[in-house]
């Protein structure tokens, strides 16, 4: 049932420019002033991890109530549903949907990521409380897929937010889905899951990807 | 002794000469006349002096010499000179307002206006019948020469009309003098009356005509077109007097012919009288000419006043009884009908609504308020004692259409003048007022008079403590200075409240009085820092304000029906001249007055069943002793519930609260409220004797509690209108009253009066915080606020305590008096009541949570972003409010104990009830229960500071973000407006239920309303403006009158 | 017993009730696992979930009365607890219900219910406030049917008093209510499916329509402390109507056995049945069992 | 008993012209006749058959007693009804003067004796 051979853990993203000297004061920029006022304007901070023992607990902890945000992104949300249900029950893993980002653990990338969706993703992501993981599902995912050459669709998506796993596969099936999250826990447990710090740590080079394909950028650059 | 002959020949003589004097000086024949005026009403007063010192003095005078049937016989007794008195006052008055008139037509116009008064002193001091008839006719001819000098069409027409209609009339009496003349062979009235009753047809018919001569010059309707358009279309200073001498001068020869009539005369006249009273009101109801709407409700009056004295006689009641109402009445009309005629001539407005103008000038609008006042017959108007009196007349001999005519043409009355204060005092008008000294001159001093004639009245008036004067002093005086800041008169106000309230008021109670005092008084004045937040002098708030208060006190200390009733009536007016000062509440406050007014007419009509009191012993302290029929209590009973604003009368309350002031609403809905709780249980505790929890009634009484509160919190959760929903909040915290008095047991007056006092506490918190909210908002639709907790926390702190209290969650206050609710209802068996009220009090928390969420949480508007929290002197109410919520929530024993003391005085505490420290037990047969509130209050603060902690530690660091951070399907808001749930927050409920609050008591009032304008719009089409008609008028209305007589 | 006693003892009953609470709630979600074919999580699921929770990095707040939210709902839970006497006859686990009878708990009931909405309300997010509302206006429905099956005991014991009611159905199963008032039993088993605010009535956190109601906005610890109300909150009302209708509990192992089969009767509706639209809700329970709960009334007066 | 019936003829003839005439004139003709119908009543209801006028002259029958006092022994009017119906002419003719004058003034003012078009003030 698990082959794991269908996964692949992404490689850190090898240079970037030094974003502490270019980082350019972000205060929700592409917003009208009026808006200013409604939106808040503070960066997000790595967070600081508590003692070792009790890390370790509580990742256990977070391994073992993965909440997925659903929101299907692409066509590879499709197989959240034969993970739910009976066949495979996801359930049984401490792992279930839940409706709010706010409340959410796991962001699944469900393939193809077009711009319009990558605003959404952005927002849902940076509304998701931490520790915050993605799982980014399907080819297009990784490299564009059969959108390789699409003028509207991004292609790795790791540039926009930190993926902790990628399953591969289009579609993949629900193993490998379920083999991507069983990788998932893994990597929680061995505390090396902290796509969140990444985020919060090279905000700034984030941003400037997601603006230089999100064209009209209208949203605030903090979104809470 | 005078001569009254002096008097006579002084008028002729002077009327004679001014033609010779005009020629020297116009000024000196004025003066002169003014002077004859003066020294005529000298003359009178001297006489009223000489006949009180010397009260069995000779009062006939023979003209001739010789005894009366060989010579015209006069007489000058007490009525006689009072009446000259005030005639010849009013003749200088008005040749004052008049003075323009003169100066322009000279000497005609002042011997016309000489021989005009002289008629009317001749009319009222001859005791001849032919006499009469001429000084009628002088009179008649004086005055249609005056309407003439004013030569426009609709003057002259009506100069015709009037002239007829008089010439018909003078006919009529004519006719019938001369052949009571045959019957008699004499024209002295006196000596008719001596002769008893002749047993002949012919004879009565005689009389018959001669009544009906002087009749139909007192303009009764529907015989009176003539007088509507002569008084619309005459010079207003001239239907002044027209209106008050003439009518008062036919008013007294009908009098003096009354010993004459036959008893079915009587009641026919009577009968006429009351009709013309009530119909000629509900016709004025729809007028919009304001000298029109004078004329009507002259011929009301005039209908009125000889509905009085034939009804009255016909009773067989003693001269000075009959008099003494009638002078009341008349007194007061006498000066208000014709000080507003005067106003209308400095008003110069045709259409009532543009009375506006009277703003100009604060004086004459106050002016005209005491005229209007007055002649609604309230408080301390002499007017009001007469209607009382008749009333308590009519009740005991059980003239119950008479009462029920007298109160409806009142209600009516009220209905249109005080639709015409509201035009008076809210509608802006750009017009000017036609102002000079001679034209004030006159309608000041006729209000200065009545009211310092009121003032005397009330406070010499026997069997009248000290107590119901304060309230108009406060009146006067703080009227006096209400030039001064706001502040200087809020604080000199709750100084004196307070000193009052703490050295006389409380003293002078039993402590279930103390308990009332306390809420009414003390709950008014904690709220008067409020109004202390108006810069510059805010006027016409605190003269109101101390009076309300002031009146509160009356009420409580009433020991007699009648002051209960006077405290009563003040309250309601001061009420409604705060509830007036609204923006837009001139509709509001109309509603309120009238149905004010219907309650205190079913109020008043209860009183006079009452059996009477012991004077100088609160009536809240006799109480326990007096007993009253079922009758009484249940007419008291419905004029009190109006004032709560029971299901089914409590149309006015919504837009009456809404309107007012805010700081005024909190104190109606707070306080004044109170004020109808304070009766009710007055009237039970009188009939507590013989009405038991499980009579029919008092279950009754407890399912319209019920359905109040049921029907009101419904109608709360839908208001958008945050003022509008605490006004039906209120309407459903007063059911609950109203359940818990109907339980006539110790517990359930207990949980009533805990109520009243924990709904003064969270109402007038909620409404001082909501004060600000709409202060600084600008707006009282709550879906245009929002996420205002962090611009005014205080307010939301406010808001959030008295919502607590309201819904009845513990730990506050507000879960004692459900509880309290509860058990008593259920210790009675009420159980199915008891299942309404769970519901109503859950329907609360759609309501109060809607208040709450819509106007502080949820998402900030951007045009509030400047709003900040409110002056200081909102949030001080605020601040004693919430320390009482407190404390009687951490201690309440502070409140049940005393409280159950003061019931305990009417209905024994039983033994089941007890306190075990702050536990309260009880251990009824029915039913076991308890609460602990200080424990309650101890356990919830444990349970809530422990999470907290917990909260703070694990949570430290917690990201403050703004409104627009949320969760929104992966997108962002785009405007608040949009993302705030507020309007119509509760459709799906009203889909389910919404068949219960239909508008129905809306539908009916209105068309109550609807068909009162019909029938008044119908009635009026007879007056069709042809002066021939009105003379067919007169012709079918005396045939008719003959035909109801039933001679044969 | 001295206070501190008394304290220890709160917390120790409080404890359990929050244990067994929780239990409870993994025991339904694996048992509407296995109604839909799957396994369901682990029992213990919640207490991890919990953990989870609390362990979160970050969070928001949008203002101090969004952050008071869970704490008054919570504080609602354990007071209603406090205010209940959990075992007959055992002085330890009376908790501190001395302090008022049965009318106390359900006021009680509505303060978490209240601080919850306005803390929702902070949050500014419109489906909380929808949800709110729905749950007000579908509260005020079922709460009829129970109050009138509170007052139907009132009128066969005359008493508010919880003890008291409890020892009343002392002797035997069939003294209890169940048994000697079926009637109000019926109406306020009904109206538990209500509160407990499954199938058919879970219209106020429809999961797909208004992403789970009130707490749209809540997470980390917040959340957290809602999750552990659930499990006392859950505990108390069930530990209510075992002693109002079902004789009561003279032990633990015998409360845990009448509380867990209370419970099922409406986890069993709400795995069999689709959901009420809010009007319907009210509606429903506004009529059937309002008028089961009159008859009820009706026939200890008559 | 012919001057009373005339009298009450008059007054319904009067009246019947008040009524049904539309020239205020005309109106005022009937007014007038209706007080002279009135003044014919009193004038009736003091006379008796067959007696002298109210004057102590030569045609009535007196007689004095010792004391003086003059008995009149005749039949005669009464003569209160005459003295009335002198001031009661006065006074109708001022009215029907007044009247007269108004007409005439109103004529002058808006050029219509027609009382049918003084329809203003209604209602």
């Amino acid at each position: 049932m698990n082959d794991i051979n269908d996964t692949i853990i992404p490689e850190p993203v090898p240079e970037y420019p030094d974003w502490r000297k270019d980082a350019k004061t972000l205060t929700n920029a592409g917003l009208s002033e009026e808006e200013q006022d409604w939106f808040c304007d503070a960066r997000p901070q790595p967070a600081k991890k508590s003692w070792q023992v009790m890390e370790n607990f509580l990742n256990w902890a977070r391994s073992n109530s993965l909440w997925i945000l659903a929101f299907g992104t692409g066509c590879g949300a499709i197989e959240l549903r034969p993970l739910i249900t009976a066949r495979y029950d996801i359930s049984r893993l401490g792992m279930q949907p839940r409706p709010t980002p706010r409340q959410a653990s796991v962001f699944m990338i469900g393939g193809y990521v077009s711009i319009k969706t990558l605003k959404r993703i952005v927002r849902s992501y940076e509304q998701m409380q931490g520790p915050k993981f993605v799982v980014a599902v399907c080819s297009c995912a990784i490299n564009g897929g059969m959108y390789w050459d699409s003028y509207n669709t991004v292609k790795r998506i790791d540039e926009y937010i930190p993926v902790d796993v990628y399953v591969t596969g289009c579609m993949p099936r629900p193993e490998a889905v379920l083999a991507g999250f069983s990788k998932l826990k893994e990597l929680i447990k061995g505390g090396k899951a902290e796509g969140q710090n990444l985020y919060a740590e090279k905000f700034d080079w984030y941003k400037e990807n997601q603006k230089r394909v999100i064209k009209d950028w209208n949203m605030p650059d903090y979104n809470w | 002794m005078v001569n009254p002959m002096i008097i006579l020949a002084m008028f002729l003589l002077a009327a004679f000469a001014t033609a010779l004097i005009d020629k020297l000086s116009r000024m000196l024949a004025i003066g002169t006349m003014y002077v004859v005026f003066a020294l005529a009403a000298g003359l009178g007063a001297w006489q009223l002096y000489f006949l009180q010192s010397m009260p069995d003095a000779q009062t006939m005078v023979y003209s001739a010499g010789f005894p009366a049937p060989l010579s015209i016989a006069l007489r000058f007794g007490v009525v006689e000179a009072f009446l000259i008195t005030l005639m010849n006052l009013f003749g200088l008055l008005g040749g004052v307002y008049l003075f323009k008139r003169f100066k322009e037509h000279g000497a005609g116009a002042i011997a016309l206006y000489l021989a005009m008064l002289l008629g009317a002193n001749g009319l009222v001091l001859t005791r001849d019948i032919f006499n009469s008839f001429v000084f009628m006719e002088i009179l008649s001819i004086s005055s249609y020469a005056l309407i003439g000098l004013k030569q426009t069409k609709n003057s002259l027409i009506a100069g015709i009309k009037y002239m007829l209609a008089g010439g018909l009339a003078s006919a009529l009496f004519l006719i019938g003098v001369i052949f009571v003349y045959r019957f008699t062979g004499t024209l002295n009235i006196d000596t008719w009356i001596a002769m008893g009753n002749i047993p002949s047809a012919a004879y009565l018919v005689a009389l018959f005509m001669v009544a009906i001569g002087v009749f139909i010059e007192l303009k009764p309707f529907p015989a009176n077109g003539w007088a509507l358009d002569l008084y619309q279309s005459a010079d207003s200073g001239l239907a002044a007097i027209i209106a008050s001498v003439q009518t008062g001068a036919m008013l007294f020869l009908f009098y003096k012919l009354l010993p004459l009539f036959i008893p079915e005369m009587l009641n026919i006249f009577a009968g006429a009288g009351l009709v013309s009273f009530v119909f000629a009101n509900l016709i004025a109801l729809r007028q919009k000419d304001a000298k029109r709407l004078l004329a009507y409700s002259s011929t009301a009056q005039s209908g009125l006043l000889v509905f009085v004295i034939a009804a009255l006689y016909l009773l067989k009641l003693p001269d000075t009884i009959i008099l003494v109402i009638a002078l009341g009445l008349f007194f007061t009309n006498f000066f208000a009908k014709a000080g507003l005629f005067w106003l209308a001539g400095i008003v110069k407005q045709d259409n009532l609504s543009a009375w506006g103008v009277l703003k100009k000038d604060s004086g004459l609008l106050i002016i005209f308020g005491v005229f209007v006042i007055g002649l609604m017959g309230f408080p301390p108007f002499p007017a009001f004692f007469a209607k009382w009196h008749l009333v308590h007349i009519f009740t005991a001999t059980k003239a119950w259409i008479w009462l029920a005519g007298l109160l409806l043409g009142s209600l009516l009355e009220v209905g249109y003048l005080m639709r015409w204060l509201g035009f008076a005092v809210k509608q802006e008008h750009p017009g000017e007022l036609s102002k000079s000294f001679s034209k004030m001159l006159a309608p000041m001093i006729s209000a200065i008079f009545l009211t310092t004639a009121s003032f005397f009245l009330i406070k010499l008036y026997p069997g009248l403590g000290a107590f119901n004067v304060y309230p108009l002093m406060a009146l006067l005086l703080f009227g006096l200075v209400d030039y001064a800041p706001a502040k200087l008169k809020g604080a000199i106000a709750i100084g004196v409240l307070s000193y009052w309230a703490w050295f006389m008021l409380l003293p002078s109670l039993p402590l279930m009085g103390q308990v009332f005092a306390v809420i009414l008084v003390g709950g008014s004045i904690a709220q008067l820092f409020a109004f202390m937040r108006y810069n510059g002098a805010a006027e016409g708030f605190f003269p109101f304000l101390t009076m309300l208060v002031f009146s509160f006190g009356s009420l409580i200390t009433a020991s007699t029906t009648m002051e209960l009733f006077i405290a009563w009536e003040l309250m309601t007016l001061a009420s409604y001249m705060l509830i007036l000062r609204g923006k837009k509440a001139k509709d509001a406050a109309l509603l309120y007055i009238v149905f004010s007014t219907f309650g205190a007419y079913l109020l008043l009509f209860g009183l006079s069943l009452m059996p009477s009191t012991y004077p100088g012993y609160p009536l809240i302290l006799q109480a326990g002793f007096l007993s009253i029929g079922w009758v009484a209590a249940l007419f008291a009973t419905g004029g009190f519930l109006i004032k709560m604003g029971a299901l089914g009368v409590h149309y006015w309350l919504p837009s009456a609260y809404a309107e007012a002031d805010d700081e005024t609403t909190s104190i109606l809905s707070s306080v004044l409220s109170k004020a109808g709780v304070f009766g009710l249980l007055l009237i039970l505790m009188m009939i507590s004797s013989y009405v038991k929890s499980n009579s029919l009634s008092m279950i009754a009484l407890g399912w319209l509690g019920v359905f109040t509160a049921f029907i009101g919190a419904l109608m709360a959760a839908r208001q958008e209108d945050a003022k509008l929903l605490l006004a039906y909040s209120s309407m459903s915290q007063l059911g609950y009253i109203v359940v818990g008095l109907s339980l006539m047991s110790h517990l359930g007056w207990v949980s009533a009066l805990y109520m009243a006092v924990n709904h003064l506490f969270f109402k007038a918190l909620i409404f001082m915080a909501m004060a600000s909210v709409f202060l600084r908002t600008g707006t009282r639709n709550m879906y245009e606020m929002g996420g205002l907790i962090k611009k005014m926390p205080i307010a939301f702190i406010s808001v959030l305590m008295g919502i607590i209290a309201v819904s009845g969650v513990p730990p506050l206050s507000g879960f004692g008096s459900k509880w309290f609710i509860y058990t008593s209802l259920l210790e009675q068996g009420r159980y199915l009541q008891a299942g309404l009220v769970f519901f109503s009090s859950a329907i609360a928390f759609l309501y109060l949570y809607k208040l709450i969420h819509t106007v502080f949480l949820g998402q900030a508007k951007p045009n509030q972003s400047h709003v900040k929290e409110a002056p200081i002197w909102l949030i001080i109410p605020q601040g004693i409010f919430i320390m009482a919520i407190m404390a009687i929530s951490m201690f309440p024993n502070l409140i049940t104990k005393p409280l159950s003391q003061a019931v305990g005085n009417y209905i024994a505490k039983p033994d089941w009830l007890s306190w075990d420290g702050y536990n309260i037990v009880l251990n009824s047969p029915a039913l076991h229960g308890n609460w602990n509130g200080n424990l309650v209050m101890y356990v919830t603060m444990g349970v809530f500071i422990i999470p907290l902690l917990w909260l703070l530690l694990v949570n430290a660091k917690t990201q403050k973000v703004k409104q627009f951070n949320i969760v929104f399907a992966a997108e962002r808001p785009y405007k608040p407006e949009t993302t705030h749930y507020a309007y119509n927050m509760f459709a799906h409920y009203f889909k389910a239920l919404g068949f219960w609050v239909e508008p129905r008591a809306t539908a009916f009032y209105q068309g109550v309303s609807e068909w009162t304008h019909s029938i008044s719009a119908t009635l009026a089409r007879i007056y069709t403006g042809n002066g021939q008609t009105y003379i067919l008028h007169i012709f079918l209305y005396m045939i008719t009158l003959y035909l109801l007589l039933g001679v044969r | 017993m001295s206070i501190t006693l008394k304290l220890i003892w709160a917390f120790i009953s409080l404890g359990v009730v929050t244990v067994w609470g929780l239990t409870l709630n993994g025991i339904v979600q694996k048992i509407f696992a296995r109604v839909q074919g799957r396994l369901g999580p682990p029992v213990w699921q919640p207490f991890i979930d919990i953990i989870k929770n609390n362990a979160k990095r970050t969070a928001i707040t949008h203002g101090i009365m969004f952050y008071l939210g869970p704490v008054f709902r919570i504080a609602g839970g354990i007071g209603t607890y406090m205010f209940i006497p959990v075992i007959f006859g055992s002085v330890y686990f009376s908790n501190f219900s001395m302090s008022g009878d049965v009318l106390l708990v359900m006021y009680f009931i509505f303060f978490g219910q209240l601080g919850m909405a306005l803390g929702a309300g902070e949050g500014g997010h419109p489906y909380s406030a929808v949800a709110v509302s729905r749950g007000l206006a579908q509260m005020t429905a079922f709460e009829v049917p129970f109050a009138l099956s509170v007052i139907s005991l009132v009128a066969q014991y005359g008493t508010l008093n919880i003890t008291e009611i409890i020892a009343a159905q002392q002797g035997g199963f069939l003294q209890w209510t169940l048994f000697t008032n079926p009637l109000a039993v019926i109406a306020a088993m009904i109206s538990m499916l209500g509160m407990n605010m499954y199938n058919p009535f879970s219209v106020v956190i429809a999961p797909q329509e208004i992403p789970i109601g009130p707490p749209t906005e809540y997470h980390s610890s917040f959340l957290g402390m809602l999750a552990t109300n659930r499990g006392i909150f859950a505990g108390a009302k069930l530990i209510l109507f075992m002693n109002l209708f079902f004789g009561g509990a003279t032990n633990l192992f015998s409360l845990m056995l009448k509380t867990f089969w209370i419970y099922m009767f409406s986890v069993f509706v709400g795995a069999a049945y689709p959901r009420f639209r809010t009007e319907d809700s009210i509606r429903f329970f506004l009529k059937y069992p309002t008028a089961i709960g009159i008859i009820s009334i009706l026939l200890f007066t008559l | 008993m012919l001057v009373l019936i005339s009298g009450v003829l008059l007054i319904i003839i009067g009246i019947w012209a008040m009524l049904t005439r539309k020239n205020i004139i005309r109106i005022i003709i009937g007014f007038s006749i209706v007080d002279t119908g009135v003044h014919m009543i009193i004038v009736a209801i003091g006379y008796i058959k067959n007696a002298t006028a109210p004057i102590i002259d030569s045609a009535v029958n007196t007689s004095s007693d010792i004391s003086g006092a003059v008995h009149v022994n005749s039949l005669i009017v009464d003569p209160v009804p005459s003295a009335l119906v002198l001031t009661a002419i006065v006074i109708g003719l001022a009215v029907t003067a007044l009247l007269l004058s108004f007409a005439i003034r109103l004529y002058k003012v808006s050029g219509s004796l027609n009382i049918d078009d003084y329809e203003e003030l209604k209602w």
